[in-house]
C-alpha cells in the first residue's frame, strides 16, 4: 500500500470540517479560537503534504507553515487578551452576546 | 511501498487526528477540549515527521503544543468558574454547522478524490533538509530565501506583545 | 487663467465663502453676502455691456470669452469656460437672485452656516452656467445640488426631512442618468483615431455621435436635466421640495436651479444630439405637454401657497421644455425667455411667500385672507407677481409665452402641413390652454388671500415689509417689468446665439 | 402728421398710472383726482384735435382725390421680433373707426373721470379709501383702451385687449373687500381670458398663413406715393384669399382655415362683447363702482369686440359662413338679453343686459353688412350705433350712478317716484331712455334705424327679429325709468334726509351726455365712417318705412311700459303669474350662471383637478415614494445578515464560498 498525499489530506480536510463546525456551533470564544486552530492546522498540513508531495527540492510550504505557526500564536495571544478583557468587561464570553456591530 | 510499521503508525495518527479533532469540538467541558486539540496538535506533529520535516514538527510541538495550548489552558482558567465550564449547542446552530461542516467535506473531499490527479501521486526521494540550508534559507536574502517574511513576522509578534499587554491590562 | 473675465464667477463666490468663514457677527455676514452678490451681479452687467460690443465685431462664434484650462489631462477634462446671449441672461438671471435672495433672508437663523451653503449653492449654479467643458458642469451641477439637501434640512420647515431627502434622492437619480449620458457622450465625442474630448463646442462641431448611440444618448441626458426641470412625471420633488424650503432656497431653487435643467437639456441635449431631438422629441413633448397643464389643473386645487407655486413652476418650466423640443428659433428664443421670466416671478413668489409666512405662520389660503388690508405693500407685490404669472402684457410672462406659442405653432403647423401628424400642433393647443387654467389659479389665490374680508383678527396686528424685503421684491418687480416693456433687446440677445449649426441636422 | 401728439394720447394715461399708482398715496385725495382729470382732459383735447385733423383738415394722406378716407400708420416700433417677418409692433394706425373710438373713449373717460370725483365720496364730502388707486386704474384702463383702439396690428390689439381685460378686473374688484366683487372680478377675468385663447388661437392661424399680424397688409393695399398710408380694399383680401386658397390644407374639420381663424378672432371679440355663451361675466361686473360700468362696461371695452370684427372686416367679407355666425349668435342675444332685462329688479343689471342686447344690435348690423346692400351701410351702422350707444348709455349708467349714490342702493324697489327729487338725473335719464328706445330725433333712432334698414336689405328674418328686439328694448327702458321716477311716492326711510341732485361734477358729465344724445344722430356719420372709407350719405338709404315701423314698434314698447308702471297697479303681478315659468327663467337668466357654475366646479373641479392632484399626490408620488419605500424594505430585508454574530458572517461565507467553489469543480474542472 502506496501512502500517496490523499492519505495525508483526507484527515486534514476532516480536521478542517471539525474545525468548521466547532466554530459555528462554539458558544465559548475560547472554545472557537481552538476550533480556529484546528483549521489552521489542518491547512498547514496541507502546505507541508504538497510541498513534499508535488516539490520535494523546495521548501516553500514548510516555510510557509513555519510561519503559519507563528503568527499563529500570536494571534492566538491577541485574541486570548482579547477575550479577557471581554470577559472583565461583561463577566462572560458568550459570543453570542457580543453583537455590537449588528446593522 | 511503505513498511509496515509506517503504515500502522499512519493509521495510528490519522485516527488520532480525526478522533481529537471530533471531540475537541464536540466535548462540553472546554478544558478538555484544550486538551483533545493538544492530541492532535500532536497527531499533526508525527505527521510531519513522517514526511520528514523534522525540524517542523518540533517547531510544532514546542510552539503550538508548548506555548499555544498553554495559552488556552491559561485563558480558560481565567474565564471560567471549574462548575460553569459547560455549554449547552443548541440545535439550530448544530445543524448549520453541521451543513457547512458537511458541505465543506463533500465539496472538498469531491474535488480531492476526483479531480486532483496529483493527490494519488506517490512519495518522491527527498534530502530531509539539514538545519544548515534551514538556516540558510530563513536568513538569506535571494531568491528563495526568507528574511523579509521572517523579520515581519518577529515585528508581528513584537507588536502582538505590546498589543496583549495594552489590551489586557487593567484599566 | 485670471485675465479671463468669466473666471471671477466662481472666483467672487469662492472669496465670499472665505470671508463668510472669517465673519464673527450677523452684520459682517450680510455685509459680505450683499457686497458679494452686488458684485456678481455688476460683473454679469458689464459682462453683458462688454459681450454685446464684442458681438458686433464677431458674430460668427458660437461663444465668446472661451478659454480652457488643463485639470486632468489623461481623460481630457479641461475647467472650459465660455459664454453666448443664453448664457449672459442666465447669469444675469442668478445673480439677481442671489442678491434678492440674500436680502429674503436677512433674519434667517444661523445666518453664517445659511449663507455659507447658500454661496456654495451659488458657486455650482455660475460655474455651470459658464462652463462648457461637459465634465467640469456636471462637477458644477452636483456642486448646485448638494447644499440644497443641507439648506432644506436644516433650515426648512414642515416635512423638511422628508422634502430634503426626496428633492435630493430625485435630483441625484437624474444625475446618474445624467452621467451615463455625458460618459457615452465623451466617448463619442470625436471621430475615430483623434483624441477625446468634453468640450461641448468641439463635440458639437465635430458631430461624431453615431445615431443610433444618440437615440439612447439623448433620453439619458434629456431625462437627466429633465428631472431638475420638473418634468412630469418626475416632478414630485419639487412641490414638497419648494414648500419645505426657506425662502431664499425656494426663490434660489425655482428660480434658478431649475433652469439649470431647462438650460442642460438645450446646452447639452439638443445642441449635441440634434439628430436624436429631431426624432424622439414627440415622447417628451407629450411629457412636457402634460406637465403644462398638468401642473396647472392641479395648482388650481392646492391650498398650501407653496405647493401651488411650485404645481405652477411645474406648468411654466414644462412650458420651457416644451417649447426647447420644437426645434425652431422662435420658440427656444420664448423657451429661454419664459427661464428668465419665470425665473424672476417665481423668485418673487417665493419670496412673497415667504414674507406673508414669516408673519402669519400659516401658508393655507383657507386660514387667511384679506391681506390687502393689512400688508398693502406686500399684496400689492404679490398681484403683480400673480400678473406676470398669468401673462399680462407689459410684464415678462407674456412675452415669453406668446414667442413659444407663436414658435410653437408655427413648428406644429408645419408639421401637420408636411404631413408629419399633429402632436405638436395639438400639444401647441393644449399648452395654449394653460394660460386660462393660469388665470383661474392665479385669481384664485389672490382672491381668497389678499381681497375679501380679513379671515383672522389676529393677522391685523401684522406690520408690512420692512426695508429690505422692499428692495428684494422691487428689485425683482423691476426685472420682470423690464422684460415685460423691453422684450426685443432679451429676445434679441437669445436670439444671436443660435447659430446655424443647431439647426444643420435639423434642415430648419 | 407728427408723432408728438399720438405718442402724447397713449403716454399720457400710462405716466398718470405709474404716477398715481407710485404716489397717490401720498398725496391728498382731491389732488389725485384732479391731476388725473387734468390728464385725462388733455387726452380729450389732444384726441379731439388729432379726430379733427383726420376727418377734416383734408391732407392728403387722409383722403385721397376721389375724397375716400385712407388708413394713415403714424408710426410704428418694433417691439418683440419673433421672426423675420413676424413681429409685434407697437403704433399708432389712424383711420376713421379709430379717429372715432380716440374720441368716443376719451369723451367718456374724461366725463368718468369727472363724474368720479363726486361720485366717489359719500354724502360728508369724504373720499373713499382707494380714491387715488381708482383714478390709477382708470388711466391705465384708458391707456389700454386707447392702445387697443389705435392698434396698428392684431397683437397690439391682443396686448392691450389683455391689459384692458386686467384694468377691468381691478376696477370690477376695486371694494376688493366685499366677497362678491372679488368673485365677479375673477368671473370677468377668467370669462374673457377663455375668450381671448380663441382670439389667441385665431391670431396664430391667421398669421401663420398670412404671414403678418398687420390690420394694413390684411384689408388693405398701400397707397402710392405716400408712406404709411393705406388703402382699405376687396383687392388685397383677394390676396390674402389666394393664401388661403393656395394653402396646403386649406380645410380643417369641414370648413376652411380662414373661417377657423375668423371665428376664433371673432370668440375673442364674444368674450370682450358678452355674447350669449359668454355673456355671464357682465351683469356680475355691475359689482363695480358705477362709473367704472358705465366707461367700461356699457361704452368702450365691451365694444371691443364690434371694433375687432370691424377692423378685419374685408377679412370676414371673404368667409361670408362667419359672418352668418356673426348674425346669429348677436341676434340670439339681443334677443336674449332684451328679455331678460324685461324682469331685473337691479338698474344696473337691467342697463347692463340693455348693453348686452345693444351691442349685439351692432354685431347683427356687422354680420348682416355687405358692399353690395347698400353700400355696406350695416358697417356705417354699427359704428354708428357704437358711437351713440356708448353716449347714452354711459349717460344711462351715470344717472344711475347718480340715483344709487342719492339711494345708497342697487334696487329700484328702493327708489320709486324719484322725480320730484332729482330733476336734473329725472331730465337726462329720460333723454336716455328716449335714444336708446329710438325716438325720434334722439340719436339711438338714426343709429338703429341704419341698423335695421341693413337687416332689411340682407333679409327680413333679420328685421323682423331685430324689430322685435328693439320693442323689448324700449319697453324695459320704460319700465326701468317708471319703475325708478313714477310708479308711487318715494318713502324716505327714517333718519335719512331726502334724495337730492349731485354736485356739479356729477351732473356736468349728465348733461353733456344728454346733449350729445340729443344731437349726434344729425352728425353726418356716413361721410366719416364707412367700410372701405369711401363717404356717402346715409340719408339716401334712409328708409321711411323702416323708420316708421321701428318707430311705431318702440312707441308701442313705451306704451305697455306706460300702462304697466306708471302708476303702482297689479298688472305686473297678472302679467307674471300669467307665465310664470318664462318669467322664473328670465328672473334667473336662463340659469346660465348655474350652468357655468356646474361646469367649472362640478366638471372642471371636480371632475378634472381633483382627480389630478389626488393623482398626483398618490399614483406619481406614491410611486416615487414606494421605491423609497421598496429600497427600504429591501433594505429591512437584509439587515439581519449584518446580525453582529460572527458564527452566521462565517456560516454565509463559508456556504457562499463552498457553493462558488462547487459550481466551479463541477462546471469548469
Amino acid at each position: 500500500m502506496e501512502l500517496t498525499a490523499i492519505y495525508y489530506l483526507l484527515p486534514a480536510l476532516f480536521m478542517f470540517c471539525c474545525g468548521v463546525y466547532g466554530f459555528i456551533t462554539r458558544k465559548n470564544m475560547i472554545a472557537m479560537l481552538i476550533s480556529l486552530e484546528l483549521m489552521l492546522n489542518a491547512v498547514d498540513i496541507n502546505f507541508v503534504v504538497f510541498n513534499r508531495f508535488l516539490y520535494p527540492g523546495a521548501f516553500e510550504g514548510m516555510f510557509f507553515t513555519l510561519f503559519a505557526i507563528a503568527i499563529a500564536a500570536a494571534e492566538t495571544a491577541l485574541a486570548i487578551a482579547i477575550i479577557i478583557n471581554i470577559f472583565r468587561a461583561v463577566r462572560n464570553i458568550d459570543v453570542r452576546s457580543l453583537n455590537e456591530m449588528k446593522f | 511501498m511503505e513498511s509496515t510499521g509506517s503504515l500502522i503508525l499512519y493509521f495510528i495518527v490519522a485516527l488520532s487526528m480525526v478522533v481529537f479533532s471530533v471531540m475537541a469540538v464536540t466535548t462540553r467541558k472546554i478544558l478538555r477540549a484544550a486538551t483533545y486539540l493538544l492530541f492532535t496538535l500532536f497527531a499533526a506533529a508525527v505527521v510531519y515527521f513522517m514526511l520528514d520535516y523534522e525540524f517542523l514538527g518540533a517547531v510544532q510541538i514546542a510552539v503550538y503544543a508548548g506555548g499555544i495550548v498553554v495559552l488556552f489552558v491559561f485563558a480558560i482558567l481565567l474565564t471560567s468558574r471549574p462548575g460553569d465550564n459547560t455549554e449547552r449547542l443548541t440545535s439550530r446552530s448544530r445543524v448549520l454547522g453541521g451543513i457547512a461542516a458537511a458541505l465543506t467535506l463533500v465539496v472538498a473531499g469531491y474535488a480531492l478524490v476526483s479531480r486532483c490527479a496529483i493527490a494519488f501521486a506517490a512519495r518522491p526521494a527527498m534530502e530531509n533538509p539539514d538545519m544548515e540550508t534551514i538556516g540558510q534559507t530563513l536568513m538569506g536574502t535571494g531568491h528563495g530565501q526568507y528574511l523579509l517574511p521572517f523579520e515581519a513576522v518577529s515585528v508581528l509578534l513584537l507588536a502582538c506583545i505590546i498589543g496583549g499587554v495594552v489590551i489586557a491590562r487593567k484599566r | 487663467m485670471f485675465s479671463n473675465i468669466l473666471i471671477y464667477f466662481v472666483v467672487i463666490p469662492v472669496v465670499m465663502l472665505a470671508l463668510l468663514g472669517l465673519c464673527r457677527d450677523v452684520k459682517q455676514i450680510r455685509a459680505v453676502a450683499v457686497t458679494g452678490s452686488l458684485a456678481l451681479l455688476g460683473l454679469s452687467i458689464y459682462l453683458l455691456v462688454d459681450y454685446l460690443g464684442l458681438r458686433q465685431t464677431d458674430s460668427v462664434s458660437p461663444m465668446l470669452y472661451t478659454d480652457s484650462w488643463t485639470w486632468f489631462a489623461p481623460l481630457h477634462i479641461n475647467l472650459a469656460v465660455g459664454v453666448d446671449g443664453i448664457s449672459i441672461a442666465m447669469l444675469i438671471l442668478s445673480s439677481v437672485i442671489l442678491l434678492t435672495g440674500s436680502f429674503a433672508s436677512w433674519k434667517i437663523d444661523q445666518p453664517k452656516e445659511f449663507f455659507l451653503w447658500l454661496v456654495l449653492l451659488s458657486t455650482g449654479v455660475f460655474g455651470f452656467f459658464i462652463s462648457v467643458d461637459l465634465f467640469t458642469m456636471f462637477m458644477f451641477y452636483e456642486v448646485a445640488l448638494i447644499p440644497m439637501y443641507l439648506l432644506i434640512g436644516v433650515w426648512g420647515s414642515g416635512r423638511k426631512n422628508y422634502s430634503a431627502m426626496k428633492l435630493t434622492l430625485m435630483l441625484m437619480g437624474g444625475s446618474a442618468f445624467l452621467m451615463l449620458g455625458l460618459i457615452g457622450i465623451y466617448y463619442h465625442s470625436s471621430p475615430e483615431g483623434s483624441p477625446l474630448t468634453w468640450n461641448l463646442l468641439e463635440i458639437a462641431k465635430n458631430d461624431a455621435i453615431p445615431h443610433s448611440w444618440q437615440q439612447f444618448l439623448f433620453p439619458m441626458t434629456f431625462v437627466g436635466f429633465g428631472v431638475l426641470g420638473a418634468m412630469f412625471p418626475f416632478h414630485t420633488w419639487s412641490p414638497d421640495g419648494h414648500a419645505s424650503a426657506p425662502t431664499a432656497v425656494s426663490m434660489l431653487h425655482a428660480g434658478v436651479l431649475m433652469k439649470l435643467g431647462g438650460y442642460g437639456c438645450f446646452r447639452v441635449a439638443i445642441y449635441l444630439m440634434p439628430y436624436a431631438a429631431h426624432e424622439l422629441s414627440y415622447i417628451f413633448l407629450v411629457l412636457t405637454g402634460i406637465s403644462v397643464v398638468y401642473g396647472a389643473f392641479c395648482a388650481c386645487v392646492k391650498t398650501d401657497l407653496k405647493y401651488i407655486n411650485a404645481y405652477s413652476s411645474v406648468s411654466h418650466c414644462g412650458l420651457v421644455l416644451f417649447a426647447i423640443l420644437m426645434l425652431n428659433t422662435t420658440a427656444m428664443t420664448g423657451a429661454i425667455m419664459q427661464m428668465l421670466s419665470h425665473g424672476l416671478m417665481t423668485a418673487l413668489f417665493f419670496a412673497l411667500i415667504g414674507m406673508i409666512y414669516g408673519r402669519t405662520h400659516t401658508r393655507e389660503i383657507t386660514q387667511m385672507g384679506g391681506m390687502m388690508q393689512i400688508l398693502p405693500y406686500l399684496s400689492v407685490c404679490y398681484v403683480i407677481a400673480g400678473m406676470a404669472s398669468l401673462g399680462l402684457p407689459g410684464l415678462s410672462g407674456f412675452v415669453a409665452e406668446m414667442t413659444i406659442f407663436v414658435g410653437s405653432f408655427k413648428a406644429g403647423m408645419a408639421d401637420y402641413l408636411a404631413g408629419a401628424g399633429s402632436l405638436r400642433l395639438v400639444f401647441t393647443l393644449v399648452a395654449c390652454c394653460s394660460i386660462v387654467i393660469t388665470a383661474v389659479y392665479i385669481l384664485r389665490v389672490v382672491g381668497k388671500l389678499l381681497f375679501g374680508p380679513v379671515y383672522d383678527d389676529h393677522h391685523r396686528t401684522l406690520t408690512d415689509a420692512t426695508w429690505w424685503e422692499r428692495l428684494s421684491t422691487a428689485t425683482l418687480i423691476v426685472c420682470v417689468a423690464a422684460i415685460g416693456f423691453f422684450p426685443n433687446f432679451f429676445s434679441d440677445l437669445i436670439k444671436t446665439t443660435f447659430s446655424p449649426e443647431i439647426f444643420r441636422v435639423l434642415g430648419i | 402728421m407728427d408723432v408728438t401728439i399720438p405718442i402724447l394720447i397713449l403716454s399720457i394715461p400710462m405716466f398718470m398710472f405709474v404716477f398715481l399708482g407710485l404716489l397717490g398715496m401720498k398725496m391728498t385725495h382731491k389732488l389725485a383726482g384732479v391731476l388725473g382729470c387734468l390728464g385725462m382732459g388733455t387726452v380729450l383735447l389732444l384726441s379731439y384735435y388729432t379726430a379733427y385733423v383726420y376727418f377734416f383738415s383734408g391732407a392728403p394722406e387722409f383722403v385721397n382725390a376721389a375724397g375716400e378716407r385712407l388708413q394713415y400708420l403714424v408710426f410704428d416700433q418694433t417691439w418683440l421680433q419673433f421672426t423675420d417677418k413676424l413681429t409685434i409692433k407697437i403704433g399708432f394706425l389712424l383711420d376713421p373707426i379709430s379717429a372715432m373710438m380716440l374720441v368716443v373713449i376719451s369723451t367718456i373717460s374724461f366725463m368718468v373721470h369727472l363724474y368720479s370725483m363726486g361720485y366717489m365720496r359719500d354724502h360728508h364730502g369724504v373720499y373713499e379709501h382707494g380714491f387715488q388707486r381708482f383714478y390709477a386704474f382708470l388711466s391705465l384702463f384708458s391707456f389700454s383702451m386707447l392702445g387697443l383702439v389705435v392698434a396698428p396690428n392684431i397683437f397690439q390689439m391682443y396686448i392691450f385687449w389683455e391689459l384692458v381685460g386686467a384694468s377691468s378686473y381691478l376696477l370690477i374688484g376695486f371694494y376688493y373687500i366685499k366677497p362678491s366683487a372679488v368673485s365677479a372680478s375673477k368671473k370677468a377675468f377668467i370669462v374673457t381670458r377663455f375668450a381671448d385663447l380663441g382670439f389667441l388661437i385665431g391670431i396664430l392661424v391667421l398669421s401663420y398663413y398670412t404671414g403678418t399680424f398687420n390690420f394694413t397688409e390684411l384689408t388693405s393695399v398701400p397707397v402710392e406715393g405716400i408712406a404709411g398710408v393705406t388703402q382699405i380694399d376687396l383687392g388685397t383680401a383677394e390676396g390674402v384669399r389666394g393664401i388661403f386658397a393656395n394653402s396646403a390644407a386649406p380645410m380643417f374639420m369641414g370648413a376652411s382655415v380662414l373661417t377657423w381663424a375668423l371665428v376664433l378672432i371673432f370668440m375673442g371679440g364674444m368674450g370682450k362683447s358678452a355674447m350669449l355663451p359668454l355673456h355671464i361675466w357682465l351683469p356680475d361686473a355691475m359689482e363695480g363702482p358705477t362709473p367704472v360700468s358705465a366707461l367700461i362696461h356699457a361704452a368702450t371695452m365691451v365694444v371691443a369686440g364690434v371694433y375687432l370684427v370691424a377692423r378685419l372686416f374685408p377679412l370676414y367679407l371673404m368667409e361670408e359662413s362667419a359672418l352668418v355666425i356673426i348674425t346669429v349668435v348677436g341676434a340670439i342675444t339681443a334677443f336674449y338679453a332684451a328679455v331678460v332685462a324685461c324682469t331685473q329688479i337691479d338698474i344696473k343689471r337691467v342697463l347692463a343686459f340693455s348693453t348686452i342686447s345693444q351691442i349685439a344690435f351692432m354685431m347683427v348690423s356687422l354680420g348682416v353688412a355687405r358692399p353690395e346692400i347698400h353700400e355696406g351701410l350695416g358697417y356705417m351702422a354699427s359704428m354708428f350705433h357704437l358711437f351713440t350707444h356708448a353716449m347714452f348709455k354711459a349717460l344711462l349708467f351715470l344717472g344711475a350712478g347718480a340715483l344709487i349714490h342719492a339711494i345708497g342702493s342697487n334696487d329700484y324697489t328702493a327708489m320709486h317716484g324719484l322725480r320730484k327729487y332729482m330733476p336734473w338725473t329725472h331730465i337726462t335719464f329720460l333723454i336716455g331712455c328716449l335714444a336708446i328706445a329710438g325716438i325720434i330725433p334722439f340719436s339711438g333712432f338714426f343709429s338703429k334705424d341704419e341698423i335695421l334698414s341693413s337687416c332689411m336689405g340682407y333679409d327680413w328674418v333679420a328685421y323682423i327679429w331685430m324689430s322685435l328686439v328693439a320693442g323689448l328694448t324700449a319697453f324695459y327702458m320704460f319700465r326701468l325709468y317708471y319703475l325708478i321716477f313714477w310708479w308711487k311716492e318715494h318713502k324716505i326711510p327714517e333718519g335719512h334726509h331726502a334724495p337730492h341732485d349731485q354736485p356739479w361734477t356729477m351732473t356736468l358729465p349728465l348733461v353733456f351726455l344728454a346733449a350729445v344724445s340729443c344731437v349726434a344722430g344729425f352728425i353726418p356719420f356716413g361721410n366719416l365712417v364707412s367700410w372701405n372709407g369711401h363717404p356717402y350719405d346715409f340719408m339716401e338709404h334712409f328708409d321711411w318705412s323702416v323708420a316708421t315701423v321701428s318707430l311705431i314698434v318702440a312707441l308701442l314698447g313705451i306704451g305697455l311700459a306706460t300702462v304697466m308702471y306708471r302708476k303702482e297697479n297689479s298688472l305686473p303681478e297678472k302679467f307674471r303669474n300669467a307665465m310664470p315659468a318664462l318669467w322664473t327663467w328670465a328672473y334667473h337668466r336662463f340659469y346660465w350662471d348655474e350652468l357655468y357654475m356646474f361646469i367649472t366646479h362640478r366638471i372642471i373641479f371636480g371632475c378634472v383637478c381633483r382627480p389630478l392632484a389626488w393623482f398626483d399626490r398618490h399614483i406619481i408620488d406614491g410611486t416615487m415614494d414606494s421605491f423609497a419605500a421598496i429600497t427600504n424594505k429591501m433594505s429591512d430585508v437584509i439587515k439581519p445578515l449584518q446580525s453582529g454574530q460572527i458564527q452566521m458572517y462565517v456560516w454565509y461565507y463559508l456556504v457562499g464560498a463552498l457553493a462558488l467553489g462547487g459550481i466551479t469543480v463541477l462546471c469548469l474542472l
